[in-house]
């Protein structure tokens, strides 16, 4: 539990950020946390957004961090996979300041680029659980059996939560509804980057409206941005049935509560209050650590890693069937069993066998039962 | 796919493409009369932010457009006072506004970041919507996206067959001949130049009131779409209907680009959203090579027939620009 | 003539107090105190020799590319392509890199080969720009536009396929390369004094090619007169083709010094927006070489200052794009301006 | 319509001013002219014609002075204001939309609906071009007139929408012997029917073949007035200060062949030439004569290795240069001088010394300025040109442009190819001119040059060829040639009593 008790007065952290700090998204999350840090140790949260190359052309997250510490960050938050390079970089520049590197696995003792780095912290929330929740709401949901997911770039973390939606969506198909596995239809597109880029990426709006016209009634969002959900409402408010599901952030649903079934979200407010708290009262440590999310209540803002907030437009049937399946998680539920192929046919998991965070985290294709690209060459 | 998807895919091609319709037939009517607006990218950020801070901020989608409106026309006049009036490089000028108003959008955007704004509704067309089809394909859009068919024609028909459309040739073509002929040039190319940036401003509004709804900053998925509309502007010989196919065919392909993922695995989906650009070259390419010194003289050792055949070949792509584009004028 | 000398600068420095007036505009309109806003700037730029050199790590590749567009833009060309110019550079030199960076091939051999391809491939990229021009009539700005749309593509490409790394491909690029294969720094800096001095040289190189050499007269011929050049003997295509040519090596180049002193990798946006910049510097100096170090040193000061922005005044830093842009946008209309202004008093003599 | 109805104009220039930098181009002229008759007006190169027309229909305003028009005192602010007094003017360089149609161009800048009536607006056109006997389809392309159809089209613009005066500035030059013959027997017509013509020439000839009066210009002062009958040797001594005569001119041509060409075939967009034989001596002097776009510019250009011949050799000095490009011809020692000065021929922004840099030889990598400065002045004086190294080309005047031009051509040459070395230059100007080039001429060179004017093709050329839309002569002999024959061969009249170049060898 966080120790709230620690006093982080005159205390301060730095948070970079990949993108704009108000993106109502996965930069803000962070921020978010960040106030939260200040309300609970009482320390003094400085920061620098749109950290990549193309909003601030000329530098580096490591100089970024330099910058943050002349201005007397004690403690520096790297909060994008883009930046694990410059985490490390700056973390064996400078010992004497701690770093959480979010979403990264550097010293992470059985993950693959461990490195041991002191003054390093890894955090992540189990955002697998959010996604399978996700998944099993969106399964509740569609009518067609139809579910597309609207998917970033192919890397480890994205067919990560891309299959856990799909281990989620086939588990309520077929469990709570009694359905054939072989109905659910499960797709995966892929836009090439967090967010739309003209030119570069698919564009999410067109993927969005394109699943809708072929009949997926559920999109399920992986991106940074709000496409799928805008595209649902605007199908919605013409008459057909259609819903989203945002990511990211826990305000996301409201840019079209009338087809938002829910939110899986990062709360990242505990662990930097816990990891921060270690760093003003001498108890760091390094380590890696994959948060679950609090069981008793995965939406107790004080003390969980990912949550999922129900959206307006979820019926109360499903919601109920929803709260049900939340239970046998917490209850121990594991989807993350064999037996389960790989795309491409061959056994990931025999029988009864349970995968390890290695396995999952580090997932090398979709899941066989998806559609869908499962690597990028 | 089932037929019905494809349809309706092809409905979302016609709505995607509306607002870079305004764009690139804008920027033909400005370069008709003689003046590149090159700020097209920075005009398509700002108009967009704007457009939708107005909104916003009034409750009202009129005024968000008309807001874009307005700054699409200011920064055309920028344009144009730098260009007509103290005869600068238009391209430069165009170019740095590009990057300014860019840079602004963000800035003053800021605070509009991720808000909850007004969508434009969908507004099916009762007969012809029905019809089979043609309605789905056509008719099942909003106000904007039917606009944008409306603007092609329009455009062409003023630039073409009208009167005060042939002036706008000439002052493109010859200002000194317009001149004699008793316009005012300078006043013509002020107001097609604001006439164009106006169109142009609808483009951004267009975006973030209707097509990608919201504004999201640096990450809002816009930025590139005015040097695209710049591009197709070429590829479109100055001719609003080539133009527009120009942009059809891009968005076409963008779509097509997405609906193929599935079936060209060993594909990453960023260099299928690549093809517009080759295939852009390629047709500037094939547009503009005969007029090329090395073409003629390869031509010449050829054979009479397959000489001919080429010639008429090239002549019939070629396209050529406004004659006095990019280049001030000075009535004495 | 010397009154001319004091008119141009008069008027240069009112377009610096119109372009401050405008950026002071914009702040007060969303209340921030803009005297506090460019007091962070300066001090985020020159307040200590760390952000000195930080300064000057920016300052080189703007350095670099802004002097190949003085070429180009000598010739008369548009060369907007030059952001991909960069990129291609930076991919030649990831090459070259992966190739030998297990060879037994001495580090600093390997560095500078490397660099090498990394002009090599710039100018590659550029001569492609340029080969459409001259042989395909199609004009750079839309060449040059459609490329850099490719370039992207083809960085993407490669960082989630080829050259993605182990196991997975990520948007922070392909796998860092050893130390051992960094432009030396400066201990306890990020700054490399080989990249700061490949700058000087380069930028000293352009300024004499320019003005004292028959190639820079060929050059601006070709520039302000297709045609008469032509006729008057100087070989037009093959000068277009080197100007371009030299242009793009020194993009290249920039995408190298990216690649070995910056990011030691190749990443998605490795142009870091350094061509569109440079086209601004370039523009701003108006074919004068020697103000090309000064104003690309001012830009990059801008860049870096700014960054102060959101940590103390939590303000968007895209302001001091802003403030670049403006600068030239005014710096033109001024020019304009004082040209009317000498028209309209010729007249009246 | 109004063309039936007489309505007579008089005009009334009174002190009218105008000056450009310092450059005083007007200077208080005042000048009557009465209705119904064809006013000429005379001036050397610069005089300031140019500019008094301007100023009558708008183009650019007067400093001071008033214009007055049947008595009443009015503005013109603009060409359109000059257009509804009743002013309309043919520029010097035919100001028309080349890639329009014709009735686009009849149109354009006419008032009236959104939509023009094109039936009756192509009736009347029809009708109007009858009156006249022009034959000019409304549906053709500008581009593909000559430069007398298109002057045509003018007038007939100008009358339709309404002029009373239309002012014609140096409308003779490009255009055929036939054409200025019809030309003029238009404006006689016209100005039967009351309108009043202004005529702008530096060509004395033209002047008194059509005009009723004349008033000479120099250096922007009105210097003097005549009336029919004229007195030749009165009026250059007016436009000059002086009298001046053409010299006859000596032929170099020597027995050696410089320049070869053997079955040539050319194929431009719209001009086909087949079949040309020619052997031209060293010292010889080929002119080229034929109206505007009848083939002699892809002639020229061929000659010159811009222009590959479809079919064919082409010989300098005796060596095979055949599919050979521009600067290959140029290092065999083919000098090429484009026509327009400052667009094709000089660098705007470049200093003259910097212009001998690009057309002189490198030596090493830096240039030595100094070494430069001093073979510029040396041409500057050797070249009669008035400026110094460091003048900008665009500050020098026209003919001192034309003078730096021959003196960039490289020396020594085989061969020199002058697109109209004299276009725009007064007398002093030509007999300097050609005094130059026939300096080159007893260095050996071969001279080919094209001309519009008929006079000094017979006067400095040893051979000629006619050009008629494609069709060339075979060499004629300038001695035994008249100026009419040479105009009706133009304008495509006898071609069946001379050889041409087809079918020499098929
Ligand atoms: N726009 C202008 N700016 C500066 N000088 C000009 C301009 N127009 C004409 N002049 C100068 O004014 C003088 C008179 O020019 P104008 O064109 O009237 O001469 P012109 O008698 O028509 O000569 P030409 O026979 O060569 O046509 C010339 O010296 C010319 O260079
Ligand atoms: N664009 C210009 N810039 C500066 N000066 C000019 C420009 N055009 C003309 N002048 C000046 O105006 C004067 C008149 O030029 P113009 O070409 O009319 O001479 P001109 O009287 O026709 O002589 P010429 O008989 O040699 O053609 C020249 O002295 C020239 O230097
Ligand atoms: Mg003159
Ligand atoms: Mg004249």
């Amino acid at each position: 539990s966080p120790k709230a008790s620690t006093s982080g007065e005159g205390f301060t952290f730095g948070i970079l950020m990949v993108g704009p700090y108000n993106d109502h998204g996965w930069s803000q999350a962070h921020y978010e946390a960040g106030l939260y840090v200040e309300e609970k140790l009482g320390a003094k949260m400085i920061y620098i957004d749109k950290v990549n190359t193309a909003d601030r052309p000329g530098t580096t997250p490591d100089q970024l961090a330099d910058e943050l510490v002349a201005q007397g960050a004690k403690l520096v938050i790297f909060n994008s996979d883009d930046m694990k390079d410059a985490s490390t970089e700056f973390a064996k520049a400078n010992p004497d300041i701690k770093v959480i590197m979010a979403s990264g696995d550097q010293v992470w003792k059985d993950g693959r680029d461990y490195e041991v780095m002191d003054n390093m912290v890894n955090l992540m929330g189990k955002m697998t659980y959010g996604k399978m929740i996700a998944g099993c709401t969106a399964a509740l949901t569609s009518k067609t059996g139809k579910i597309g997911y609207l998917g970033p770039l192919i890397n480890d973390e994205t067919r990560r939560l891309a299959a856990s939606a799909f281990l989620g969506a086939k588990y309520c198909w077929t469990e709570y509804l009694g359905k054939d596995a072989a109905d659910l239809s499960f797709k995966v597109t892929w836009i090439g980057f967090w967010f739309n880029i003209p030119g570069v990426t698919s564009d999410p709006t067109q993927v969005a409206d394109d699943f809708i016209a072929s009949g997926y009634d559920v999109i399920i969002s992986g991106i940074d941005t709000t496409e799928g959900l805008a595209e649902a409402k605007k199908a919605a408010a013409s008459g057909q049935a259609v819903w989203a599901i945002p990511y990211d952030f826990i305000g996301s649903c409201e840019e079209g509560k009338e087809v938002c079934l829910g939110v899986p979200y990062f709360n990242w407010g505990p662990a930097y209050v816990e990891t921060i708290s270690s760093a003003i009262d001498g108890t760091w440590k390094s380590n890696f650590q994959w948060n679950e999310p609090y069981w008793a209540n995965i939406n107790d803002l004080d003390k969980t890693a990912v949550g999922f907030v129900k959206g307006d437009a979820l019926s109360s049937g499903a919601g109920e069937q929803v709260d049900k399946f939340i239970k046998e998680l917490a209850d121990g539920l594991n989807l993350w069993v064999g037996p389960l192929g790989l795309q491409d046919g061959t056994v990931y998991l025999a029988g009864g066998v349970v995968a390890t965070d290695q396995q999952i985290w580090y997932l090398p294709q979709l899941l066989e039962g998806m559609e869908g690209q499962s690597v990028s060459q | 796919m089932t037929n019905e998807a494809i349809l309706l895919g092809l409905a979302g091609v016609l709505t995607t493409a509306a607002p870079l319709i305004f764009a690139v037939v804008g920027e033909t009517i400005s370069e008709r009369g003689g003046v590149i607006n090159l700020s097209i990218n920075g005009t398509v950020l700002l108009t967009a932010m704007g457009g939708f801070a107005v909104s916003v901020s009034t409750g009202s989608l009129l005024w968000g457009f008309v807001a874009g409106m307005v700054i699409g026309a200011l920064v055309a006049l920028i344009v144009a006072f730098g260009s007509v009036t103290l005869k600068q490089n238009q391209v430069a000028i165009g170019f740095v506004l590009a990057l300014v108003c860019r840079d602004l959008a963000y800035f003053i955007g800021n605070p509009y970041m991720g808000l909850e704004g007004l969508r434009l509704p969908s507004l099916d067309i009762p007969l012809l919507g029905d019809i089979p089809i043609i309605g789905t394909l056509f008719f099942n859009h909003d106000l904007m996206t039917y606009l944008s068919y409306l603007i092609i024609p329009a455009a062409w028909v003023w630039i073409f067959r009208t009167r005060p459309g042939l002036v706008l040739q000439g002052i493109g073509e010859k200002p000194a001949a317009a001149f004699v002929r008793g316009s005012n040039v300078r006043r013509l190319r002020y107001l097609y130049t604001v006439l164009g940036g106006a169109i142009i401003g609808l483009s951004g509004p267009i975006y973030s009131l209707s097509v990608k709804a919201g504004w999201k900053g640096t990450i809002s998925g816009l930025d590139g779409l005015g040097w695209i509309a710049l591009a197709i502007t070429i590829f479109g010989g100055w001719n609003p209907i080539r133009a527009a196919l120009g942009v059809y065919l891009f968005a076409f392909l963008q779509w097509l680009g997405l609906v193929l993922q599935p079936s060209l695995p060993g594909v990453p989906s960023q260099v299928l959203q690549v093809a517009p650009f080759p295939l852009m070259i390629m047709t500037l390419l094939l547009v503009n090579i005969g007029n090329t010194e090395w073409v003629t003289r390869t031509l010449a050792v050829l054979p009479a027939p397959l000489r001919r055949f080429f010639n008429r070949l090239l002549r019939a792509m070629r396209a050529s620009p406004p004659a006095a584009l990019g280049t001030p004028f000075e009535s004495e | 003539m010397m009154k001319k000398r004091w008119l141009n600068l008069g008027f240069q420095l009112s377009a610096l107090v119109l372009a401050l007036g405008f950026t002071t505009l914009i702040l007060l309109a969303t209340k921030t105190d803009p005297w506090q806003a460019y007091k962070y700037i300066i001090i985020g730029s020159i307040s200590s020799l760390r952000k000195f050199t930080d300064v000057l790590v920016s300052f080189v590749p703007l350095l670099l590319v802004s002097s190949g567009l003085l070429v180009t833009f000598s010739a008369g060309l548009w060369n907007i392509g030059v952001e991909g110019q960069i990129t291609l550079g930076a991919i030649a030199t990831t090459w070259v890199l992966r190739l030998l960076q297990d060879s037994s091939l001495a580090p600093g051999l390997i560095i500078a080969l490397a660099m090498l391809a990394g002009m090599l491939g710039g100018a590659l990229w550029a001569s492609l720009a340029g080969a459409l021009k001259t042989y395909g009539g199609v004009n750079e700005i839309f060449g040059g536009l459609g490329l850099n749309f490719v370039a992207t593509a083809l960085t993407l490409w490669l960082i989630f396929g080829p050259w993605k790394r182990p196991g997975i491909g990520s948007m922070s690029g392909t796998e860092p390369f050893p130390n051992t294969l960094w432009l030396p720094m400066i201990s306890g800096f990020r700054l490399s004094l080989w990249g700061l001095g490949l700058g000087v040289f380069f930028i000293i190189l352009i300024y004499f090619l320019m003005k004292g050499t028959y190639f820079g007269l060929r050059i601006k011929a070709v520039g302000k007169n297709l045609k008469a050049a032509y006729l008057l003997g100087v070989p037009t295509t093959r000068y277009l083709m080197l100007a371009f040519i030299l242009g793009g090596a020194l993009a290249g180049l920039t995408g190298a010094i990216q690649v070995t002193a910056v990011y030691h990798r190749l990443i998605p946006s490795i142009s870091s927006g350094y061509g569109f910049l440079g086209l601004l510097v370039a523009m701003l100096v108006n074919f004068q070489a020697i103000w090309v170090a000064p104003i690309a040193l001012f830009f990059a000061a801008l860049n870096i200052g700014s960054i102060q922005l959101p940590i103390v005044l939590k303000l968007d830093s895209t302001l001091s794009g802003v403030l670049q842009g403006v600068l030239v946008l005014f710096v033109l209309l001024m020019d304009g301006v004082r040209q009317m202004i000498t028209r309209r008093s010729g007249g009246a003599s | 319509m109004h063309l039936l109805f007489i309505k007579q104009m008089n005009i009334n220039l009174n002190q009218i001013c105008k000056h450009f930098g310092k450059l005083q181009a007007n200077d208080h002229i005042s000048l009557l002219i009465p209705g119904g008759t064809i006013q000429g007006i005379l001036g050397e190169n610069g005089a300031g014609k140019s500019t008094l027309m301007k100023i009558l229909s708008g183009f650019i305003q007067a400093d001071e002075g008033e214009v007055i028009l049947d008595g009443v005192q009015v503005r013109i602010h603009s060409p359109a204001d000059a257009i509804q007094h009743g002013v309309g003017m043919l520029h010097q360089d035919p100001l028309d939309f080349p890639p329009m149609r014709v009735i686009d161009n009849f149109v354009l800048g006419q008032s009236g609906g959104l939509f023009p009536d094109w039936k009756s607006v192509v009736d009347e056109f029809k009708q109007l071009s009858e009156q006249f006997d022009f034959k000019l389809r409304h549906d053709a392309y500008v581009d593909m007139l000559t430069v007398g159809e298109r002057q045509q089209l003018e007038i007939l613009r100008l009358l339709w929408l309404g002029a009373q005066v239309i002012i014609l500035d140096e409308p003779t030059t490009g255009i055929s012997a036939l054409q200025k013959q019809k030309l003029f027997e238009t404006l006689k017509i016209l100005a039967g029917r009351g309108k009043t013509v202004i005529f702008v020439s530096h060509k004395l000839e033209d002047v008194e073949n059509l005009c009723d009066r004349v008033v000479v210009l120099r250096q922007g002062k009105l210097v003097g007035e005549q009336l029919k009958p004229f007195n030749t040797k009165n009026l250059v001594n007016m436009m000059f200060g002086k009298s001046i005569a053409l010299e006859e001119s000596k032929s170099h041509s020597t027995d050696r062949i410089a320049f070869e060409l053997r079955d040539l075939s050319l194929e431009e967009e719209r001009i086909q030439i087949q079949n040309i034989d020619l052997k031209i001596q060293a010292g010889e002097v080929i002119g080229l004569a034929g109206m505007e776009g009848s083939g002699q510019r892809p002639f020229m250009q061929a000659c010159a290795g811009f222009l590959r011949p479809v079919h064919g050799r082409i010989l300098v000095n005796g060596r095979d240069m055949t599919g050979m490009n521009y600067p290959a011809f140029k290092r065999q020692g083919v000098g090429y001088m484009p026509a327009s000065r400052l667009e094709e021929g000089m660098i705007p922004g470049l200093t003259l010394s910097e212009h001998f840099i690009l057309a002189g030889q490198q030596e090493g990598l830096f240039i030595d300025h100094d070494q430069w400065q001093e073979v510029t002045r040396e041409k500057i004086r050797d070249y009669n040109i008035r400026g110094k190294p460091e003048s900008p080309v665009e500050s020098l005047s026209g003919g001192n442009q034309q003078r730096a031009l021959l003196a960039l051509l490289q020396q020594p040459l085989k061969l020199v190819l002058l697109e109209h070395p004299t276009r725009g230059l007064d007398i002093e100007s030509v007999i300097y001119t050609w005094g130059k080039l026939k300096e080159r001429c007893c260095d050996g060179a071969a001279i080919i040059y094209t001309s519009s004017d008929l006079e000094e093709i017979l006067l400095y050329s040893d051979r000629i060829l006619v050009f008629f839309s494609g069709k060339v002569s075979a060499p004629l002999s300038a001695r035994g040639t008249s100026v009419a024959q040479l105009g009706n061969l133009i304008g495509g009249k006898d071609w069946a009593r001379i050889k041409t170049g087809v079918g020499v060898t098929a």
